[in-house]
């Protein structure tokens, strides 16, 4: 017999959540503390950071939060297929971010701006951190956002296929929880990145 | 009177520690051998249930409590007067590299062992290019870290004429154990003299400059001995077995090869050496340096 | 049900009941105890090695100077036996061992929460050891940079760090998966009745353990990971000649391996905390103290980390604050001691081997634990930083302590393990050796220490060299004790065990040994006015 | 177990929360457009963090979860928030 035990599971996913929020942890920290090192050169490197493409993805990442969350409540309620559809809108909302990061990334890897590159060995120190901590933040968020998506295809099949339904649905809220998770990261990495130009 | 001025502080302060200790370890372990013997099965078949006592256990937190802050006490008071340089001392640069010692004095001699006046405040200025090592005089209880990029210091007054010790701590590589040197103590007269005597910054080949800055001669010497590698004497024009690509081949010692084996040591291995114990220096000497090793190499064939 | 039950006592977890038999039935098997008795196997193997490359070590600091090796080698072997003791034998130690073999019998459940994942934790530790372990045979050669991979040698040596590094990661990712598992099988899974402060205190350490093992962990996880980057990816957060910050990395590694030391000797603590109740039959004196003691250790014990790093370079107000909090930490440990010892008086003692064990790792803890203050005070410390007074420090907590611990764990629960006794009077030899061996190998290093001997050398100083030779027949009176205890366990098959041996009160006493495959065949249950250790 | 009554948040109180979402990130972008030096950082962080209570709170359920979870998630934030000022208490001073 399989024993079942749902706050057990949603506990999990929590603790889960902890080791990623401090995994995450120790990079804003490496942030801080060189940000306090080197803080007039972060507010110069910043400016190569398009403001406008991190705004995009911004919103694109909360609105799929929201798509999650909603359809929940769509299972919930028992209407499976409107959950399906908000399910495949968070995904398609992830695409959407990765396409940004993808042209985000590939125009300063084409201008040379990358670790090790010519070019960033001409940079000060200051700013090949901000740039080295760029890639590695965004890089291990975006990782993040793949092991996501990849969650919530699953959930998504098994909605669609009535094994997740309104009686048993822990899978979808811990599937949920991940993503919001990947979200609360993106909105400090935002500000941080972006904006505190 | 300790060797320097810090070493009586930091002894009391290991005989509390210790004392407290002692009292604490052989008490607790007197008491425990007494209970096993006296309320052993045989002798106390039945067991007496005996019930919590907050008073006893909010006993045994505080007492310990107040017994570990005075520990703290002494170890901060022998401490803090480490980090705070007195006026006036005398300013000497530690150059730490793997794996030598050397000690910069003012007006940029330099010398491979420490010499200081007895009863003046030395500060020395700690300076890494490589890793980071670590400059310990266990007579003087002082210790630092080398960090490269850092700025770090420490200071002391030496109390007793005398040669001690100089060694380093922190793990940074192969010789790390090799990297040990002699700090001597002498009145002040002669430290002048010994000052005056040493030679100014020097006049020593170009070539010779940049193996030593660059801390080739840690694994190469210059006079023929093998310390880790092959010793440059000799070294340009002979001809060597080496290992490329996993086949053994014969080469001379010209320019091109010596290129190649400071820029990608791994590329030739001579015979009978491991790879990846010489690191590539490709970035860090220059082609210019290179063909001043190259001149120099040369002149000690 | 109940009915048939009684006629026919269920088959017992060794007895292969599932779709595979042998080899096959243990490697898929999500059963705890099975899971347990796999981490005992490995951790042994891994052990072993560890063991060897130790006496290694010793032979040739026998005398001063080159002896039959090079410095190159000796970094390698101490390199090698501080990522193998660390990682995969004590951290993991005793919570994957006895904590997936007892713990979960003793709060009273069928198996831990998620049985799947623990199965695929075991895996994971298996699989991080193996890369940790190819390290030395792939690449550049052995890695040779101590287990605390310091920048920037570990971003400049050319040896194989990568593999070493990238392993120490997966072992700390199927750790954090233990502590969760853990932390939801105690909470979601305790027996009716049993409320957190009835929970006996070897699951009340884990607990603590679990959260350190949680929040600690992904620290260095991700420490590691910019470590791999720095040497593939020229990414420089600890390289100075990029701008980074060496003493930076010190405070991400130590972030996580301060609290690492808590994740190994919490549950040591645990079972002793078990086995000298059950010995003297007696209820445990201040098990709220002790339960609450060790929360204040992992918390308290989270926020120590840079005394490490007192010689650093830090600010002078880091490392009084730190030294401070050093000090408040070792307070929860002495509450402990105090109330073992007081649990014996007025009991009643059986000097079997497993409590026998226990006294040597109350001895030899409290050496280890008193001499870390004398490395947490500021000014003793700078003095023997990074001596072989630190190799002594640890080596009598981490092996005295530890060590001694997983001794006492394993006589105790073997025969629950296997449902058969061992030979005591061989078992009482294995200690006279261990101890007496421990001792004469690490008392001296205290000495030369003290004395100025640095740690990570290769060669020393003529005068350090009686100190040294003493350790190295330390060290071969330790192995003899170590190869008696092998023979005592493993050798022939003792006599068939009673349930409950000892006469101990926590919940596996009260189950068949071996115990049968979901533990219980009746639910236990705690009365309202019932404790753990009642004892009459 | 759960006592049965399931909470289930409606479609309005989801998309509410998005709009406030949406509303503060755009309030930090144009407050990070007026230079007040230290106190952008300052600022930018204290929306940021007003953003992630709310995520967590609403889209992650935790006011409708058992307190203990509550007390788990502040315990882990209050953990991160010690290790970074002890962590300062070196950078600092120096
Ligand atoms: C299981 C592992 C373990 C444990 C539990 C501890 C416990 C402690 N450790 Fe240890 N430590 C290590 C493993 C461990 N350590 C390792 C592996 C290293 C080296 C890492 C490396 O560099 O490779 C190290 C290094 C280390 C250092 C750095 C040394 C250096 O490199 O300079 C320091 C400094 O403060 C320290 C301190 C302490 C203290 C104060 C405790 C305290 O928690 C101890 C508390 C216990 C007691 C105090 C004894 C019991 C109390 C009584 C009997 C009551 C009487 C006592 C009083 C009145 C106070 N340890
Ligand atoms: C668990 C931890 C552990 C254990 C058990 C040991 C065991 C031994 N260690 Fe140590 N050691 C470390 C952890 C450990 N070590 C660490 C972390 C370092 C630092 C590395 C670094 O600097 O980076 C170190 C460093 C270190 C050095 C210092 C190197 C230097 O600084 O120059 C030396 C020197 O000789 C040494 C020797 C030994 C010896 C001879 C043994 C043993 O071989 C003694 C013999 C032991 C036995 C014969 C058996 C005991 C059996 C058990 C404990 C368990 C049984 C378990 C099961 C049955 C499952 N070790
Ligand atoms: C870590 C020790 C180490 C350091 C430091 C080191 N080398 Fe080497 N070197 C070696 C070893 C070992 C070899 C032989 C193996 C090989 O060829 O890679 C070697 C080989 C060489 C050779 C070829 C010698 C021969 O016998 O054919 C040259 C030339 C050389 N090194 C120059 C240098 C220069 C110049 C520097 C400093 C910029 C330097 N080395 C620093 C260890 C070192
Ligand atoms: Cu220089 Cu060790
Ligand atoms: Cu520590």
């Amino acid at each position: 017999m399989e024993h079942r035990d749902d706050i057990g599971a949603k506990l999990g996913m929590w603790v889960f959540i902890f080791t990623e929020i401090l995994l995450f942890g120790g990079l804003f920290l490496v942030y801080a503390i060189m940000r306090n090192n080197y803080s007039k050169e972060f507010h110069e490197a910043a400016h190569h950071l398009n403001a406008f493409i991190g705004t995009i993805n911004t919103v694109v990442l909360l609105l799929s939060s929201a798509t999650v969350a909603m359809s929940i409540t769509a299972v919930q309620k028992g209407n499976n297929k409107l959950a399906v559809i908000l399910l495949f809108a968070t995904l398609v909302c992830a695409a959407v971010f990765m396409v940004n990061k993808y042209f985000e990334w590939g125009h300063k890897i084409h201008i040379g701006l990358y670790p090790g590159s010519d070019l960033m060995m001409t940079l000060s120190h200051g700013q090949v951190m901000f740039f080295s901590l760029y890639y590695f933040m965004t890089g291990l968020h975006m990782f993040h956002l793949v092991v996501g998506g990849i969650i919530l295809t699953i959930v998504m099949i098994k909605v669609n296929s009535g094994a997740i339904n309104t009686g048993k649905y822990v899978l979808l809220e811990n599937g949920g929880l991940y993503w919001h998770l990947v979200d609360l990261i993106w909105i400090f990495l935002f500000p941080l990145l972006y904006l505190i130009t | 009177m300790g060797a320097s001025n810090f070493t009586e502080g930091v002894d009391l302060a290991f005989k509390v520690i210790f004392g407290i200790s002692l009292f604490f370890l052989v008490g607790i372990t007197t008491v425990m051998l007494y209970f096993v013997v006296r309320y052993n099965r045989k002798r106390h078949p039945h067991a007496v249930q005996i019930k919590d006592n907050n008073v006893l256990e909010i006993t045994w937190i505080t007492i310990p409590l107040i017994l570990v802050l005075l520990m703290f006490y002494y170890g901060y008071v022998a401490f803090s007067p480490q980090r705070i340089v007195p006026n006036g001392a005398i300013p000497i640069t530690v150059i730490g590299k793997m794996w030598t010692w050397t000690f910069e004095y003012e007006g940029g001699k330099q010398s491979p062992i420490l010499v200081v006046p007895l009863n003046k405040a030395v500060k020395l200025n700690l300076h890494s290019d490589d890793v980071i090592h670590s400059l310990y005089i266990p007579a003087f209880r002082i210790k630092e870290d080398v960090v490269p990029g850092k700025n770090n210091y420490m200071w002391f007054i030496a109390q007793q004429p005398g040669e001690y010790d100089i060694l380093c701590t922190v793990y940074c590589g192969l010789r790390h154990s090799y990297m040990e040197t002699k700090t001597r103590v002498v009145s002040e007269a002669e430290y002048a003299a010994w000052l005056k005597a040493l030679p100014e910054k020097s006049n020593e080949p170009e070539g010779l400059v940049i193996l030593k800055k660059n801390a080739c001669t840690g694994c190469h010497s210059i006079d023929g001995t093998k310390i880790v590698s092959n010793s440059f004497k000799g070294l340009y024009g002979k001809s060597k077995k080496v290992m490329t690509n996993g086949s053994e081949r014969t080469v001379t010692v010209d320019d091109e090869y010596i290129k190649t084996s400071i820029f990608d040591p791994d590329k030739d291995v001579v015979s009978g050496y491991q790879k990846g114990i010489m690191k590539p220096y490709k970035g860090i000497v220059t082609d210019d340096e290179v063909v001043k090793i190259i001149d120099y190499l040369k002149s000690i064939k | 049900m109940t009915e048939e039950k009684t006629h026919h006592p269920e088959p017992s977890y060794l007895v292969d009941t599932g779709k595979y038999k042998g080899l096959m039935a243990w490697l898929t098997s999500t059963d705890h105890k099975r899971i347990g008795l796999m981490y005992m196997y490995a951790m042994m193997i891994f052990f072993s090695v560890g063991v060897i490359l130790g006496v290694v070590m010793r032979i040739e600091l026998f005398f001063p100077g080159e002896q039959i090796y090079g410095p190159q080698m000796y970094n390698g072997l101490f390199t090698l036996h501080g990522i193998i003791m660390i990682f995969t034998v004590v951290i993991p130690g005793l919570a994957a061992v006895f904590g997936n073999f007892s713990m979960p019998i003793m709060i009273g459940a069928k198996d831990v929460a998620f049985p799947r994942l623990n199965l695929f934790s075991f895996y994971l530790y298996v699989l991080g050891a193996a890369i940790a372990l190819s390290s030395q045979f792939m690449g550049n050669g052995p890695p040779d940079t101590g287990w605390t991979f310091y920048a920037p040698y570990s971003i400049q040596t050319h040896t194989n760090v990568v593999a070493a590094v990238f392993g120490a990661f997966v072992l700390g990712f199927s750790s954090i998966l233990t502590g969760l598992n853990f932390i939801v099988t105690m909470h979601r899974m305790r027996a009716p009745g049993m409320t957190f402060f009835k929970m006996p205190l070897f699951p009340w350490s884990l607990y603590a353990t679990a959260w350190i093992q949680v929040l600690a962990t992904p620290i260095v996880g991700i420490t590691l990971l910019m470590i791999i980057a720095e040497r593939w990816l020229r990414i420089g957060f600890f390289d100075p000649a990029l701008g980074g910050d060496p003493v930076l990395y010190q405070h991400l590694f130590w972030i996580y391996s301060h609290p690492a030391v808590y994740i190994m000797i919490l549950p040591a603590m645990g079972v002793i905390t078990e086995i000298i109740p059950t010995f003297a039959q007696r209820r445990v004196y201040g098990y709220k103290a002790i339960a609450i003691s060790s929360l204040a250790i992992a918390s308290v014990g989270y926020f120590v980390w840079a005394h490490h790093m007192y010689t650093s370079g830090m600010s002078t107000t880091a490392r009084w604050v730190f030294s401070l909090l050093t000090f408040l930490v070792a307070v929860p440990s002495a509450i402990k001691v105090f109330n073992w010892v007081t649990t014996m008086y007025k009991g009643s003692i059986s000097m079997r081997p497993p409590f026998l064990f226990a006294l040597g790792f109350i001895f030899l803890f409290m050496i280890g634990g008193m001499t870390g203050l004398s490395l947490g005070a500021l000014a003793t410390n700078v003095h023997v930083h990074d001596t072989a007074y630190v190799v002594a420090h640890f080596h009598y907590i981490v092996f005295g302590g530890v060590g001694f611990a997983f001794f006492a764990a394993i006589y105790y629960w073997y025969p629950k393990m296997y449902g058969r006794m061992y030979n005591f009077k061989m078992a009482n030899w294995s200690f006279v050796f261990l101890f007496s061996g421990f001792n004469l190998l690490y008392f001296p290093q205290f000495i030369i220490g003290i004395m100025g001997m640095p740690r990570r050398y290769f060669d020393y100083l003529p005068q350090f060299t009686l100190g040294q030779q003493l350790s190295f027949f330390g060290a071969v009176l330790l192995v003899i004790g170590f190869v008696i205890m092998l023979i005592t366990l493993f050798s022939k098959k003792g006599e068939k065990a009673p349930d409950n041996p000892w006469g101990g009160r926590t919940f596996e006493w009260g189950v068949p040994s071996p115990p049968p495959v979901e533990n219980f065949e009746v639910m236990p249950e705690l009365a309202e006015n019932e404790g753990p250790y009642d004892y009459k | 177990m759960h006592n049965d009554a399931v909470h289930i948040t409606p479609y309005r109180t989801h998309l509410w929360v998005l709009v406030t979402l949406l509303a503060l990130t755009f309030v930090t972008i144009t407050v990070t457009w007026i230079d007040l030096s230290a106190l952008t950082v300052l600022i930018a962080m204290v929306i940021a963090s007003v953003k992630g209570y709310i995520v967590l709170t609403y889209f992650m359920h935790l006011k409708y979860e058992s307190s203990l979870f509550r007390v788990f998630v502040f315990m882990v934030l209050a953990i991160y928030v010690l290790v970074i000022l002890f962590t300062f208490s070196d950078y600092l001073f120096r």
